[in-house]
C-alpha cells in the first residue's frame, strides 16, 4: 500500500488503464469470434449489436426504468437484509448461548438455494414488492453474517483483555474495540453481500415481476434474444464493477488506520 | 436423393418429462429400432423448452421436442430451425384455470382479476387468445408472469385468481384445489400442440431420418393411445403425480407424432401473428418458410 | 494495621497444563504503597499481576480487594501489559482517553502526552511510533487512570537511561498525587529501590522474601547508599 | 475457545442439543400450520409427509442415485473451481501487476447470476457433463479467489519483514509465513464456496440434467410436486450443515495454534 | 585498515513525511567487529538498523557492504527486532530454525534453545511464553542465523539482571565462533560497555560520537573501571 501512495502521475494514469486490458481483450476477441463466423450472431450477437440494443433500450427508456427499479429493490434488500445479518453476526460473534443456538440454524439456511425458496416465498410473502425484496434481504443476509460473527470471534484476544483491565463497559468495549477491530472482515462482507445483492435480484424478479434488470434477463432468456441476454450479462459485470468500487472505497475510507 | 450418409451414427433428441419421446424412450421399441437403421438414440432432457431451443441453437440437439410458442419465438431471434413434425394437442387439458367458488363463471369475470401465466410460453398465447374470445383488452387483466410452482403457490394461497396452463398441471389443480377449467384450448383455439424441430442444416442433410422418427415415433404413439393404463402408469413413475391426476390428463389427451401439415404450420403462424401484434416479439415470422412437408 | 490493607493475597496457586506457574503464594498489599516484583524471566510475575487483575483466576486460593472476592475483571485496577497493546485504529491521544466518558479529560491527556514526551504525535496513529514511544504512550494511558490499583508490568523496559529517569519520577508523582496504590514489575533492582518502598522477590514459584525500603524518595546520600546495599542483597537473593 | 475445552461432558451434550432448537420449532411449527390447515398440504406437505417421501424416494434408490452424481458434479466442480480461485488469488495476492491485471475483471465475472451465464455456458460447454462441472466451478471460483486474495494481502506486514530479514526466498515466504497467515480467511473462503457449491448445482442441473438434487428439485417445480421441492430444501439445509461441519474442522485441524 | 570495512554508510538520510530522522549520517563498520548503537528513545537507531538491514532505503546517500550497494533486503544481513515477531503458528524449535534448508541444523537449534533457557518449550507456541521468554526465542533465532552481519534491536531489554548476563555473554560467544560483525542497540550503558569495542552514540539526527572500547572482553579490575569511565562520558554526553 505504502508503495502505492509513492507512485507518480504517469503511473497511476497506466494502473487506470491495465485493469480494462482484460475486458477490452475479451470482447475484441468475441467481436471476432462474431465477424470471422464461427458462431452465427444469432447465437451471439456481437459487442456492437449488443450495444445498439443497449442503446436502443435507453433511448426507449426500458433500460433506465429497469435498472432503477431493480436499484431500488436491491438497495432495500440489501440494507434489510444486511442489516439483519450484520446484528445477527454481532449478536452471535458476541455471545455464546446466542451462537449455540442460531449459527448452526442459519449455516443451514444459507445453503438453500434462492430458486427453491421461491414456492416458500411466496407462501409468506405473497407475490407483490415485498417478497422480492424479501429474497434479496435474505441473499445478502448470510454474507453480512458469516463475515461479522468471523470478524468478531477473530478480534485479538490480547486488546480484548487490554480493554477489561481498562474498565470498558459492554457498549464502550464493542464501539472502541470490537467493532474497529472486526471491520476489516466486516466491509469484507459488505463486499460479498454487494454482489449476492444483484445476483438474487434476477431470481426475485422471477416472482410475478413485469420490471427490473432480472427480469428483463429472464424474459430475454425466454424468447432467446441473445443480445439482451449478453447485454445483461454486461450490464451485472459492469454492477460489479461498481460494488467493487464502492466496498474499496469503504475501505479507504474506514480503514484509513491501515496504512 | 442421396442424403444420411453412413458415417452418422447418434442422433441426440431432447424431450421434456411426460412427453411424447419420454413415452418412447420408456417403452424402449424406439431406441431398439432406430439401433436397427444404424443409428444410436441419445435422449437429452430438459426442464424448458427455452432451454431446449438454446441447446439447438448451438447444436447440442438434432431433434427437440418442444411446445408450440418456444420455435417461434428461437425463429424471432433469429434461430435457423425447421419443422420437421407436429404431435398431439392437450386441447381439452390446457386452458385457464379457477376455483370453482370463485365466482369467475366466463370469460367475462376475469376482468380485473389477477391471472398467472409464464412468460414465453403457451399460456402466453392461450390467454390473448381467451381475452380476445371474450372480447377484453389486453389490459383488462392484470398479467401475473410466474414459474409453474411459484404459480401453484400464488394460486392455492389466493394471490391469483386464475391459471392459465396445461396437463397435467391443469388435471392435478382440478382435482386438488377444488378447481373447474374455466375454458379449454379447445375453445380458445390455442390447442397447444407439441412440435418436433430440428437445426435448419441438420433437418436438410437427414430428411429420411427424420422420416423413421415419425415413423417409429407414430408407432408409439399409437401404442399409447391404446395402452392407457400404461401410460398411466409410467408417468406416475416419471412425474410423481398421483394416480387421479395422471388418467385425467392421459384420458383427455391424444398422443401422436405427424408430418407436418399447413394446418399445423396455420397454428403456429397464428402464435407468431399474435405474439407480433401483442409486442411480445419484434420480429415477424413466416411460418410456412421453416417447415418441411416431408412426403 | 489491617484496616490499612488494600488488597489480600492468600495462598492462591496458578499451573498452566502441568506447569506450576504458582504455588501457595500470601501477600499483602497496603494503601497507597508503592511495591515492586522483582524475579527472574519465567518467574510468574506477569501471572500475578494477571491474578490480581482479575484477567485469570487462580487455581487455588483467593485474592481480595477492599473486601471484594476478585472473580472477574478487576474495576478498581488498572494495568499496563508488559507488550503495548495499543489500539492501531485510534490516535495516539485517542489511545490514552478512549476509555474515559469524561470529555474534559482531554486537558490531562495532552498534558501527560507532553509529559511523556509525545505532544507532536498527538493525531498520529501509533503504528508511526518507535519501539520506546509506543511504551510511554502506553505507559501515559495508564497514568490516566484513576483506580485504586495500577498494575505496572515492566513499563520502561524499552527507554533510555535519562527517558527511564525521567519517566520513573512521572509515575511516582502522579501515583502520589492520585493516592494510587502501585505494583511494579521490573527487571531492574535499581529502578525497584528507587520507586518501592516495599520489593517483593518471585523465586521458585512463590514469594521468597519481602524487601523493606524506608528510603524511597529520600534524595540524601546516605539513603542513596542503603538503597544500594538492599539491591545488592536483593541481586544475591535472585543469584542463589 | 480456551472456556469451551473445560467445559465437562454434561454441558456438552447440552451444547450437542442446543444448535437443534430452532430448526426443531420450526419443524413444529410447520407441521402446526399444516395439521390446523391454516395452508393446505397439497401447497405445503406436513413435516411427515415430506419425511415419508424422503423415505420413499430412498428405498426406490433414486434420492441416493441423485444425491450422488451431485456429490460428483459438487465435488469436481469444487476442486476445479476452488482450485483455480485459490490459485489465482494468490497470484493477484503477490503480484502488485497481475492484481491490476486481473482482480477488476474477477470482481466483474463474479457479479454475473449463474441463471443468467447458462446461455454462455451451452454455447461454450455444451449440455453435457462438463457444462454442469463448469458452472459449480464457476461458482466456487470466486470466494476461494476473494478470501485468499483478501487473505494474503492482510498478511501482517511485519511478520514478512521478518521472514525476508531472515533470508527466506520466495517459495521459503509463502510456504512458512505467507499461506500460514493467509490460511484462518482461506479457510472462511472453503465454508462460502462449500455453501455455493451446493446453491449452483440447482442451476447447473437444469442444463439438460435427468438426474442429481437439482434436477430432483426443478423436476419437482414443474409438476409442482410439493413434498419433493420441500425435501430438497431440508436436504441442501442439511448438506449445509454438513458444509459448516467440514469447515469447522479444517479450522480446528489446520488453525490449532489459534488455541 | 580500508581492506577491513564491511560496511561503508555515506552521507544518509531519512525522512518520513516532514518529520526527519536521520541526516548525513556517515558510518564505518569493520569487519568482525562488535558496535553497539546507544542513543534517546525515538532517535533513530531502529530506523538506522532497518536501513542498514535494506528494509527501507534512505532518501539519500548510500550504504554498501562488501562493495554491494544494499538496494533490497539485505542478504548477508540478520536482523533481531525490537517487537517479537514470533511466528504464532509455528512452535518455538521451529520457530528457530524456520529459515533453514539443513536438517541438521536441528541439534544447532536444541542447543542454543537450552543456552537461552527454553529447553522444556521446544514443542509449545510461542503464546504460552512469558514476555521475557519469547524476546530470549527471538534471540535464540537470530544467533541461529550465520550473517556476515548481525543486527540485534535492544535484544535483552524485557530481562532480569542475571538472565541479562548470561544472554550477553551468549552474543558475545556466538558471534566471536562464527566470526559475526554484529550491531547492537541497546538502552543500556554498561551493557554497550561490556560487549561491544566501539559505541555510536545516535543524536540529534546524526552520529554524535563514536566511542573506542578497547577494554571489551577484558576482565581486569582495571579493565572494569575504564570501562565505568567510557561509560560515564557516555552518559553525560547523552544527557547534554
Ligand atoms: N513508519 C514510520 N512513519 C513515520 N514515522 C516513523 C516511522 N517509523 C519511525 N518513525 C519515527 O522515526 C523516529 C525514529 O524512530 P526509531 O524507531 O528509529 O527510534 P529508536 O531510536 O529506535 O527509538 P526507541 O529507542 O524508542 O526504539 C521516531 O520519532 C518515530 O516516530
Ligand atoms: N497462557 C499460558 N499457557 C501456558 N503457560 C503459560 C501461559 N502464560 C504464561 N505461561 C507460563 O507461565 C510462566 C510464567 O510466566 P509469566 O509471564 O508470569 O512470567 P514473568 O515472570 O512475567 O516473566 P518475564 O519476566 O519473562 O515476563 C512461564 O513459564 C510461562 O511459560
Ligand atoms: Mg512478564
Ligand atoms: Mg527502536
Amino acid at each position: 500500500m505504502s508503495d502505492a501512495s509513492v507512485l507518480n502521475k504517469k503511473k497511476f494514469s497506466l494502473q487506470g488503464i491495465i485493469p480494462w486490458i482484460i475486458p477490452l481483450a475479451i470482447i475484441l476477441f468475441w467481436q471476432l469470434v462474431v465477424s470471422i463466423g464461427w458462431v452465427s450472431s444469432s447465437v451471439l450477437p456481437s459487442p456492437l449489436e449488443v450495444l445498439k440494443d443497449g442503446i436502443d433500450l435507453t433511448i426507449k427508456g426500458e433500460l433506465p426504468q429497469n435498472m432503477s427499479i431493480s436499484l431500488y429493490r436491491a438497495t432495500v434488500g440489501f440494507v434489510i437484509g444486511g442489516g439483519i445479518g450484520f446484528v445477527l453476526g454481532f449478536i452471535n460473534g458476541l455471545s455464546k448461548v446466542a451462537r449455540l443456538t442460531f449459527d448452526s440454524t442459519v449455516q443451514m439456511l444459507r445453503n438453500i438455494p434462492h430458486l427453491a425458496l421461491i414456492p416458500l416465498v411466496i407462501l409468506l410473502m405473497g407475490i407483490g414488492e415485498p417478497a422480492k425484496i424479501f429474497l434479496v434481504a435474505i441473499g445478502c443476509m448470510f454474507p453480512m453474517y458469516i463475515n461479522t460473527y468471523h470478524g468478531i470471534t477473530s478480534v485479538d484476544h490480547k486488546i480484548i483483555e487490554m480493554g477489561k483491565a481498562y474498565g470498558l463497559n459492554r457498549s464502550a468495549m464493542i464501539r472502541k474495540i470490537i467493532f474497529p477491530a472486526a471491520l476489516p472482515t466486516i466491509l469484507m462482507g459488505v463486499r460479498y453481500a454487494l454482489g449476492v445483492m444483484w445476483t438474487t435480484l434476477i431470481v426475485a424478479e422471477t416472482i410475478s415481476a413485469s420490471s427490473g434488470i432480472g427480469y428483463m434477463s429472464t424474459n430475454a432468456e425466454q424468447f432467446m434474444d441473445m443480445k439482451t441476454i449478453v447485454l445483461c450479462i454486461l450490464i451485472y459485470a459492469l454492477l460489479g464493477k461498481l460494488s467493487d468500487f464502492i466496498a474499496k472505497n469503504l475501505e479507504i475510507i474506514f480503514l484509513d488506520w491501515r496504512g | 436423393h442421396q442424403e444420411d450418409n453412413a458415417k452418422l451414427k447418434s442422433v441426440t433428441i431432447g424431450f421434456q418429462a411426460g412427453d411424447e419421446f419420454d413415452i418412447a424412450k420408456s417403452r424402449g421399441q424406439f431406441a431398439k429400432k432406430m439401433e436397427k437403421k444404424g443409428y444410436k438414440v441419445k435422449f437429452k432432457e430438459f426442464q424448458n423448452g427455452a432451454a431446449m431451443m438454446q441447446a439447438l441453437a448451438t447444436g447440442n440437439v438434432d431433434y427437440a421436442r418442444v411446445g408450440d410458442t418456444p420455435p417461434v419465438s428461437a425463429l424471432a431471434a433469429g434461430t435457423k430451425l425447421t419443422y420437421v413434425a407436429a404431435g398431439g394437442t392437450k386441447e381439452k387439458g390446457s386452458g385457464i384455470i379457477v376455483k370453482k367458488n370463485s365466482g369467475i363463471n366466463s370469460l367475462k369475470d376475469l376482468k380485473g382479476k389477477r391471472v398467472a401465466y409464464t412468460k414465453g410460453t403457451s399460456s402466453q398465447y392461450m390467454l390473448l387468445r381467451a381475452l380476445r374470445k371474450a372480447g377484453l383488452g389486453v389490459d383488462d387483466i392484470k398479467w401475473v408472469n410466474l414459474d409453474q410452482d411459484a404459480a401453484a403457490v400464488a394460486y392455492s394461497k389466493d394471490k391469483v385468481d386464475a391459471w392459465a396452463n396445461w396437463d397435467p398441471t391443469v388435471a392435478q389443480v382440478e382435482l386438488t384445489e377444488n378447481s373447474k377449467l374455466l375454458v379449454n384450448g379447445k375453445q380458445t383455439g390455442a390447442v397447444n400442440r407439441s412440435f418436433i424441430v430440428s437445426p435448419a442444416k441438420f433437418a436438410k442433410n437427414h430428411r429420411s431420418l427424420s422420416r423413421l422418427i415419425i415413423k417409429y415415433g407414430e408407432q408409439d404413439m399409437h401404442w399409447a393411445n391404446t395402452h392407457h393404463a400404461k401410460v398411466i402408469k409410467l408417468m406416475v413413475k416419471d412425474l410423481k403425480l398421483s394416480k387421479n391426476v395422471v388418467q385425467l390428463a392421459v384420458k383427455r389427451r391424444v398422443f401422436g407424432i405427424y408430418k407436418m401439415n399447413d394446418e399445423y404450420a396455420k397454428e403456429e403462424q397464428k402464435i407468431a401473428n399474435t405474439f407480433y401484434q401483442s409486442g411480445i416479439l419484434n420480429k415477424q415470422v413466416t411460418i410456412s418458410k421453416h417447415v418441411d412437408y416431408l412426403k | 494495621m489491617t484496616a490499612n490493607i488494600l488488597m489480600t493475597i492468600r495462598d492462591i496457586s496458578k499451573v498452566y497444563g502441568q506447569h506450576i506457574v504458582l504455588k501457595n503464594v500470601d501477600l499483602d498489599v497496603y494503601h497507597h504503597e508503592f511495591l515492586a516484583l522483582v524475579g527472574k524471566s519465567g518467574g510468574g510475575k506477569s501471572t500475578l499481576l494477571r491474578l490480581i487483575a482479575g484477567l485469570e483466576q487462580p487455581n487455588n486460593g483467593e485474592i481480595k480487594q477492599s473486601d471484594r472476592l476478585i472473580e472477574k475483571t478487576n474495576d478498581k485496577a488498572r494495568m499496563m501489559f508488559q507488550e503495548d497493546r495499543l489500539l492501531p485504529w485510534m490516535s495516539v491521544l485517542d489511545n490514552i482517553t478512549f476509555a474515559s466518558k469524561n470529555t474534559q479529560a482531554q486537558k490531562e491527556a495532552k498534558n501527560l502526552l507532553d509529559l511523556v514526551g509525545l505532544t507532536e504525535y498527538a493525531d498520529v496513529y501509533p503504528t508511526k511510533l518507535s519501539g520506546g514511544q509506543k511504551q510511554r504512550l502506553a505507559l501515559a494511558r495508564a497514568l490516566f487512570a484513576h483506580p485504586d490499583l495500577l498494575l505496572l508490568d515492566e513499563p520502561l523496559g524499552a527507554l533510555d537511561a535519562l527517558t527511564r529517569r525521567n519517566m520513573q519520577d512521572l509515575i511516582i508523582k502522579v501515583c502520589q498525587k492520585k493516592q494510587i496504590t502501585t505494583i511494579l514489575v521490573t527487571h531492574d533492582i535499581n529502578e525497584a529501590v528507587r520507586m518501592a518502598n516495599r520489593i517483593v522477590l518471585i523465586k521458585d514459584q512463590g514469594i521468597k522474601e519481602v524487601f523493606e525500603n524506608p528510603y524511597q524518595g529520600i534524595n540524601t546520600t546516605e539513603a542513596k547508599e542503603k538503597r544500594a546495599l538492599i539491591a545488592d542483597d536483593i541481586l544475591e537473593k535472585i543469584l542463589n
